[in-house]
């Protein structure tokens, strides 16, 4: 496999995060970065505080210890405007889309940290607030050619299946053009071959835009075929960091999360 | 076929004041009624046509858009609402249609300069205020006797209830009592607080100023606070059946203004046997017949009548009058003694006699007190308040009117 | 690429279970909001005792289809407008879900739902509302499903709201069985399940399958593994049964194979070695 | 200051609290069991006060008689509900199920005023509404009888329903089925029969609080405005509490009254309409979901 | 059939964002536009105009000031009235103190006044929601209320806390016929609904959905929950000031602040729900159902002949049985109804 992207310096740095919620410690003491431009997998067993990870590293939960270190920023916490401002956008496990908005809609408000008009000129539609709505129409098109969804892009998100919701959320992710991209199982409810696309989706993603992909799946193949690095978690406890095939050996991480071989 | 005289009745007969709704419009009708079996109005009938309001100011105005141009044209309109009477304020004078508000709505209204086709009939809010200083100084053996007398304003927190309010203040300094105003939210039906501050001022005399749930509830408030209900000296929208009834016991000996005298009259007991024998009463319930609002239904519509037969005297008797024609009737009649005992009404309410100044036409009232029963009339005649303080307070109040409006007063020939 | 032999197909293989069907979907049509037509005419069978798996994709119908026989469908506005569906040989289209759940039929819905201001031992207890039960027969149950779940028992008192998407997964399973029901529904059971215990839910299915002669209709994407654990298959496409066969010989099929277990002829590719899109060249459009 | 008068205003204000507590409750029941506020509620009381008079004025019959039959009739009238308007609005948005009971309001209170007329009631309970002779006498404070004795039923109603919902399996569903209509039916939750259950019994509790402030103000369409009084109530004890109202019922009436009393004066009064909700308002910036309700999960 | 958008092809993306993306609605739209300000004028009557269209069209916009807040922005709210109630207020001190100042300005006024009383009120919204905003939200109504009748500066003193609306002058041209008070609110309204719609199918107008379907991943998103609500309040509480305003000066003239009680604030919001929350359609549709069906009930009472007793509560009760059944026939309102009956239309004769 040729390898046309280059993994630069490490962008995001966290040290020794812990997080608990009252008497639950969703995470202990977890220390990982994530490089620039690699597909970097959080992979775990069930409530191991994966989705707990990406939460803090967005902002939508404060650590109680631990720092954030962003594009050399430091940090006790990150918060959730800030964090969309400088480049971090995401989809979630419990789909979290927009339901009574339309599939067009839902993809759009992933550019609004883009758009410069002010609700005056929106309200009036006059010249520069069209131009750039129609501007920001023409990218957001290209995501749902890109995820095959234009036959529903009218449709109300509340009416879709999961699996196309999902697809949808991703769009709307996509749509910020970030630099880091948080994607918190996005294959659940797809069958092999949605797999293989959304695999291939989000390789070309990393590849021809260079953004920084973190990535939970609990599907191994994906993991181990497209993931740079890989970090394990259990009980909120990292057992696991490395390459997909250093993990993979790990007896550590056979024992808690594999299980029988897959 | 618009040989008869048309009018609109606006009227409520659900939600919170269809009681007073239903009394008060349906003696109107009744009174029609009984008009028409005797024949019309020098052989004009009358004819109407009802709307319900629900007491919504814009449901009202509509009704009263839709109902205007019926028939040929509305002869007055009534709303009793002083929400719909002000929605209507500007069209009526429009529309050149007189409005009567019998004992409501703005008080500066009886300047017939300003307001030609607005009729607050008998007498207004400031008369009433007026009024009750005059009965409370008399009952305490005169007016130099109010002298360092507490008086309680109780009063529903609203344009209504702050309506009295200059004449009561004006009032308080002239003889030197003291008046202390509470204020209750709308609707009223918690009342703890202030009959516990009454409790705690030991006034000489209440004034009751409410409406509605209100009522009832401050004289059951005052019970149980053990506050004698002949101190209580309410409004006459306080002073119906529906207010008593509910508060049972604790209305005992309650007194109110009123400008009908309790008791029957020869009109009562002709709609007794003309209307209600034919199967035409209004009132499902026949013994509601003579009750507060009724009676003010049927003087309401005596006064009408009255007005259009003022009419007809000077624009042609037996015809069918226009509604300025009308207007001419309300601002010259002239109800006397006499008139009320051919009428049949003799005392039911007082003497009316109104001008171009004077749209009001009495402002004189009496008091009320109910047995447990039934209201009995405790002052014997009627009672006027200091009229030249109401008169100057309506003249200002009234000039302020004209001067936003833009209205050169005038009187309408 | 193979050309539609869908027809013949489901002639090949036998057409029908042999046993009598214990669920039976015939020709059902549904409409959502009175104007989106969503199935087709679809029709399937589950005898007793059988585990029968529904593939397809995204947005096939899955979902619909079991919500069409669980009567939840009429709660979101779509109408069965077509078609009947009888249950141990009785009408059941009309009945309330809470009437279905008495007479043994349970569904676990897709996308968790779980009740967040439930904590997850309340959650399960409410699974067996319509069973009329001792206290110790109760404890029995959930310490089944605890059994099955030990995560679920570490987080029995917290919310359910509150719990990582897994757990609420596992809940709502768990929930499901405390009816003690002899057909479930299950819809994406394995959705945001850890590898390892995927497995372990299948087998739980299989177990109650073997021992209680639970029958089940599975929705799922994990085809692999469902074919491997179901004993007849269907597959949707746009609301329409395209394939339906024993799940060996689903799983032996050269298109399955290719788009629904991703291995072709040459075996398992890569994910990363995927070159282009595959959905641009579907079969049935 | 003077101290009696001070306790005075605030047993009192405790007292309406109470009378105010009995008419949330009919809110929180609905609440808890659908997660829809019902608008209803004072057009309920309204309709089974009136109800309970008209039998006795027009059909003559005793109270003892008029109260069980009324009871019959809020029953009918709350499985009539659900089976008519609830049951075709399962999973539907929380707006449309309140809109849904706003709907209902009309209706009853069309219907109330169509069976039995518009005229108001008095309504005579063999309880006197007068002060206790002994606090008077020894202390000068005025407590009614009255009153005393309705917060006695209050808290018998509320002991009965927090019975209910925490010791039967149906206090379960009832949250289950205020989370997640679906889940709930496909769980076997019946939800109908649920919903039947819970609106027959709201409609006892508006009897309850018919009856109380029927003879208290009178039998009267304002009757319906009591509900006002129980909003308050409501987002301060949480929508979903029991014991919430009660004791969002006491905080109110209490703080609402010495408001009246000592802050009014300086304002210009008729505070009440506005304090209760202004003081609500401020709790919830504190606590988003009242004292006791149930918390609110925002989580993704 | 007759509603098939076959054939029209969209080549450009501002054709596609076009308000009436088909062209059926345009030349429907355009029909109406023609009907409502060249048609009506000459056949209507004074009743119509100053009883059903005035009013209608007023409470179209408040109703579309409260839509932007609950049905967009997911705030409930029983305040409406209260800030209509600034609005006329307002207007009408603004229009009193400062001599010359041109009406609409004195409107647009009114308007930013009860937007910062908006403001201020919404402030709690971002704690507070659901249900709970909405009883909180009674504050404002009752709060405002209050005020406007202890103050007595509001209301220039007038002894019965009443005020009269001005003269309306426009360029010195008196506004006051019912049909040229008609015209002139119609064409505020169209050209609100007109800013609303731009609004609501812009970014702004996202935002506020975004915050009312999922607060939570709005903000991840990149929107601010404080400005997107407060912005919502305001704009919401300009429109029903303006609406206040219009309701004051060209509708009943002569208003006292209890017209402006929670009564009105429950049928706007009743309006919204049975139109459709979340729809500029179903502001108007709702409007529509809440001003014209009682009084068509009440026609039809009459028509009937029915005893006026019976009538008046049998009304109601229609009245409240025709919500719950529009509501089981569509729970998201008439707008949706409407949507799904062009839905069938376009698939008609065939079933689907
Ligand atoms: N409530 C609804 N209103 C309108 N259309 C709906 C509704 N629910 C589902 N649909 C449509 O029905 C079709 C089938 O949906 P369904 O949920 O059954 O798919 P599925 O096979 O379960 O897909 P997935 O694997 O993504 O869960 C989809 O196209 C979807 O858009
Ligand atoms: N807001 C919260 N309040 C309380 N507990 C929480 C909260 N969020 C997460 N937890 C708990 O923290 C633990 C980690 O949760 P998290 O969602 O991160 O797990 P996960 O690794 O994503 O699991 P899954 O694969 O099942 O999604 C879980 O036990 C969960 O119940
Ligand atoms: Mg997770
Ligand atoms: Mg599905």
């Amino acid at each position: 496999m040729t390898q046309t992207r280059k993994i630069g310096e490490v962008i995001l740095d966290l040290q020794g995060i812990s997080l608990s919620f009252g008497g639950v410690k969703a995470l202990t003491n977890i220390s990982f970065n994530v490089k620039e431009h690699e597909i970097r997998a959080i992979i775990g067993p069930n409530g191991a505080g994966k989705s707990s990870m990406l939460n803090v590293i967005n902002g939508v939960y404060r650590p109680q210890l631990g720092e954030i270190t962003y594009r050399g920023v430091q940090r006790k916490d990150m918060n959730t405007y800030a964090a969309a401002k400088s480049g971090i956008a995401r989809t979630f496990q419990n789909i979290a889309l927009f339901k009574g908005m339309s599939v067009l809609d839902n993809i759009m408000t992933g550019r609004n940290l883009k758009m410069k008009s002010n609700f005056l000129m929106q309200a009036l539609y006059w010249g520069p607030a069209q131009k750039e709505e129609i501007a920001h129409r023409e990218k957001v098109e290209e995501i749902i050619d890109f995820l095959e969804i234009q036959h529903i892009r009218k449709t109300p998100v509340g009416r879709l299946s999961y699996g196309l919701q999902k697809r949808v959320e991703l769009g709307r992710a996509l749509a910020a053009e970030p630099e880091i991209l948080l994607l918190d199982e996005p294959m659940a409810g797809m069958n092999v071959e949605e797999k293989q696309d959304m695999s291939r989706f989000i390789l070309d993603v990393n590849d021809q835009l260079g953004t920084t992909i973190v990535l939970i799946e609990h599907d191994m193949g994906v993991v181990m075929d497209i993931s740079d690095r890989v970090v394990v978690l259990d009980y909120g406890k990292k057992i696991g960091d490395g390459t997909p095939d250093e993990v993979l050996a790990n007896q550590e991480v056979i024992n808690a999360y594999l299980g029988v071989a897959h | 076929q618009t040989s008869e005289q048309y009018i609109p009745i606006l009227s409520y007969r659900v939600g919170p004041y269809a009681a007073g709704g239903s009394g008060f419009y349906g003696g109107a009708i009744d009174y029609f009624n009984l008009i028409n079996a005797k024949g019309g109005l020098n052989g004009v009938k009358i004819s109407w046509e009802e709307c319900e309001t629900e007491y919504n100011p814009s449901r009202g105005v509509e009704c009263y858009e839709r109902l205007k141009k019926n028939n040929g044209g509305a002869s007055l309109v009534e709303p009793l609402s002083t929400g719909i009477a002000y929605g209507i304020l500007d069209r009526v004078a429009e529309d050149k249609i007189p409005m009567t508000t019998l004992g409501y709505g703005r008080s500066d209204a009886a300047n017939g300069k300003v307001f030609p086709y607005i009729f607050p009939l008998i007498t207004s809010y400031w008369n009433q205020a007026a009024a009750m200083t005059k009965y409370l100084g008399d009952k305490s053996g005169g007016m130099e006797k109010l002298k360092g007398k507490k008086i309680v304003h109780l009063y529903h927190d609203s344009a209504f209830g702050k309506e009295p309010l200059p004449v009561l203040e004006a009032q308080a300094k002239q003889y030197g009592f003291e008046l202390i105003k509470i204020p209750v939210a709308h609707p009223g039906n918690e009342q703890q607080s202030q009959w516990l501050q009454i409790r705690q001022a030991n006034p000489d005399y209440v004034i009751l100023w409410g409406w509605g749930v209100m009522n009832a509830v401050a004289l059951k408030t005052a019970q149980r606070n053990g506050f004698s209900r002949d101190k209580i000296l309410g409004v006459w929208w306080a002073g119906s059946e529906e207010d008593t009834v509910p508060a049972g016991d604790a209305a005992k000996g309650y007194t109110t203004m009123t400008f009908n005298t309790p008791g029957n009259y020869a009109v009562l007991d002709e709609i007794r046997t003309k209307v209600y024998a034919a199967g035409k009463g209004n009132l499902s319930d026949k013994s509601r017949v003579g009750s507060v609002y009724h009676m003010r239904g049927v003087t309401a519509a005596m006064l009408w009548t009255e007005a259009i037969l003022k009419a007809q005297e000077k624009f042609g008797k037996g015809k069918l009058m226009t509604s300025e024609q009308i207007r001419w009737g309300f601002e010259n009649l002239d109800v006397n003694e006499a008139r009320q005992k051919t009428l049949g009404a003799m005392g039911m309410f007082p003497p009316v006699k109104t001008s171009c100044e004077d749209h009001e036409g009495s402002g004189a009232v009496k008091v009320q007190q109910w047995n447990g029963d039934k209201w009995i009339a405790v002052t014997p005649n009627w009672i006027v308040g200091d009229k030249a303080l109401t008169r100057a307070l309506l003249e200002e109040s009234s000039a302020k009117y004209a001067a936003e409006k833009k209205i050169t007063p005038g009187c309408l020939k | 690429m193979t050309s539609p032999t869908v027809a013949n197909f489901s002639n090949a293989s036998p057409a029908a279970p042999a046993t009598p069907a214990y669920l039976s979907v015939n020709n059902i049509e549904v409409i959502y909001d009175h104007v989106i037509l969503v199935l087709k005419g679809i029709s399937l069978q589950v005898p007793q005792g059988k585990i029968v798996a529904l593939l397809g994709a995204n947005g096939a119908g899955k979902s619909t289809t079991l919500k069409a026989i669980s009567t939840l469908l009429r709660n979101e506005r779509g109408d069965i407008t077509k078609g009947d569906i009888s249950f141990k040989g009785q009408r059941v289209d009309h009945l309330t879900p809470n009437e279905l759940v008495k007479r043994g039929l349970s569904q676990v819905m897709e996308g968790r739902h779980c009740f967040a201001h439930l904590s997850i031992e309340e959650n399960l207890l409410t699974g067996a509302y319509t069973r009329q039960i001792s206290r110790a027969e109760l404890k029995e149950s959930l310490e089944m499903v605890y059994h099955y779940f030990p995560r679920l028992r570490q987080r029995r008192s917290s919310l359910a709201g509150y719990t990582s998407g897994g757990e609420q997964q596992m809940c709502a399973i768990g929930r499901a069985l405390m009816a003690k029901p002899s057909m479930i529904l299950l819809d994406e059971p394995s959705m945001g399940i850890a590898p390892q215990l995927v497995e372990e839910i299948f087998e739980i299915v299989k177990s109650l399958n073997v021992k209680e002669n639970v029958s089940f209709l599975l929705a799922e994407q994990n085809t692999n593994t469902a074919l491997r654990y179901a004993d007849f298959g269907y597959i949707l496409e746009n609301g329409r049964v395209v394939m339906e066969g024993d799940a060996k010989d689903l799983a032996a099929n050269e298109d399955v194979k290719e788009f629904y277990l991703g291995v072709s002829s040459a075996g398992r590719k890569s994910f990363r070695e995927m070159k282009f899109y595959r959905r641009r060249k579907r079969w049935l459009a | 200051m003077n101290i009696n008068f001070f306790f005075e205003v605030l047993i009192g204000g405790l007292l309406s609290g109470v009378m105010y507590a009995l008419v949330a409750l009919g809110f929180v029941l609905i609440y808890k069991a659908s997660g829809v506020f019902n608008f209803a509620q004072g057009a309920m009381v309204f309709f089974a006060a009136l109800t309970c008079v008209g039998l006795t004025e027009q059909f003559g019959l005793s109270l003892w008689l008029a109260i069980p039959l009324t009871m019959l009739v809020m029953v009918a009238l709350g499985l009539a509900i659900e089976r008519i308007v609830l049951r075709p609005l399962v999973n539907q948005p929380e707006i449309t199920l309140f809109m849904a009971t706003i709907g209902l309001t009309f209706f009853i209170e069309g219907l109330a005023q169509l069976l039995w007329g518009s005229q108001p009631h008095q309504l005579k309970l063999p309880i006197e509404d007068v002060p206790i002779e002994w606090l008077l006498e020894k202390y000068n404070i005025i407590v009614s009888q009255f009153d005393v004795i309705a917060a006695l039923i209050c808290a018998l109603l509320v002991t009965g329903l927090a019975l209910l919902f925490s010791k039967t399996k149906i206090g379960r569903a009832l949250r289950a089925v205020a989370d997640d209509h679906q889940a709930a039916l496909a769980v076997g939750i019946p939800l109908q029969q649920i919903w039947g259950i819970v609106w027959a019994v709201a409609g006892f509790v508006a009897l309850v609080a018919g009856l109380l402030w029927g003879a208290r103000n009178g039998v009267q369409f304002a009757l319906t405005f009591v509900a006002l009084k129980a909003l308050p109530v409501l987002i301060l004890g949480g929508f979903t509490s029991v014991p919430g109202a009660i004791v969002g019922g006491l905080i109110i009436g209490a703080s609402e009254k010495l408001a009246e009393v000592y802050i009014g004066p300086l304002v210009g009064g008729g505070i009440e309409g506005w304090f209760p909700y202004v003081l609500a308002l401020l709790f919830l910036l504190v606590r988003p979901e009242g004292l006791f309700g149930e918390k609110i999960i925002r989580r993704i | 059939m007759f509603y098939r958008e076959a054939g029209q092809f969209k080549s450009s993306y501002a054709e596609d964002n076009q308000i009436f993306p088909i062209r059926q609605d345009r030349i429907a739209m355009a029909a109406l536009l023609a009907l409502a300000f060249l048609v009506v004028p000459l056949i209507a009557t004074p009743y119509t105009f100053s009883a059903i269209l005035i009013p209608f069209l007023i409470f179209s916009l408040a109703a579309l000031g409260l839509n932007i807040l609950t049905g967009y922005a997911g705030q409930l709210s029983l305040g409406s009235a209260a800030f209509m109630a600034v609005g006329a207020f307002a207007s009408y001190n603004f229009i009193l103190r400062i001599p010359g100042i041109p009406l609409l300005l004195g409107f647009v006024l009114g308007g930013l006044s009860a937007a910062a009383v908006g403001i201020a009120f919404g402030l709690p919204s971002l704690r507070i929601r659901g249900f709970y905003l909405a009883a909180a939200t009674l504050a404002t109504q009752f709060f405002v209320v209050w005020c406007l009748t202890k103050i007595q500066w509001f209301t220039n003193y007038s002894s019965s806390g009443v005020i009269t609306a001005q003269e309306m002058l426009i360029f010195g041209y008196s506004i006051n016929t019912p049909m040229k008070k008609y015209l002139l609110t119609l064409s505020i309204v169209c050209v609100m609904a007109l800013l609303a719609k731009n609004m609501v199918r812009s970014n702004v107008g996202r935002s506020w959905m975004a915050v009312r379907d999922m607060d939570v991943a709005a903000e991840v998103i990149g929107f601010r929950l404080m400005r997107t609500k407060l912005l919502a309040f305001a704009v919401s509480s300009f429109y029903c000031g303006i609406a206040g305003a219009l309701y004051a000066y060209a509708y009943l003239g002569t208003v006292e602040p209890e017209a402006y009680n929670l009564d009105l604030s429950f049928r706007i919001l009743f309006m919204i729900i049975i139109g459709g929350v979340g729809s500029i359609l179903g502001s108007f549709l709702g409007s529509a159902f809440i001003i014209l069906l009682p009084i068509g009930l009440n026609l039809l009472a009459h028509a009937l002949s029915l005893p006026t007793n019976v009538a008046s509560n049998l009304e109601l009760m229609v009245f409240g049985a025709l919500i719950i059944f529009f509501l089981i026939v569509e729970p998201h309102g008439l707008a949706r109804l409407w949507q799904i009956t062009k839905e069938k239309l376009r698939l008609w004769p065939f079933p689907h």
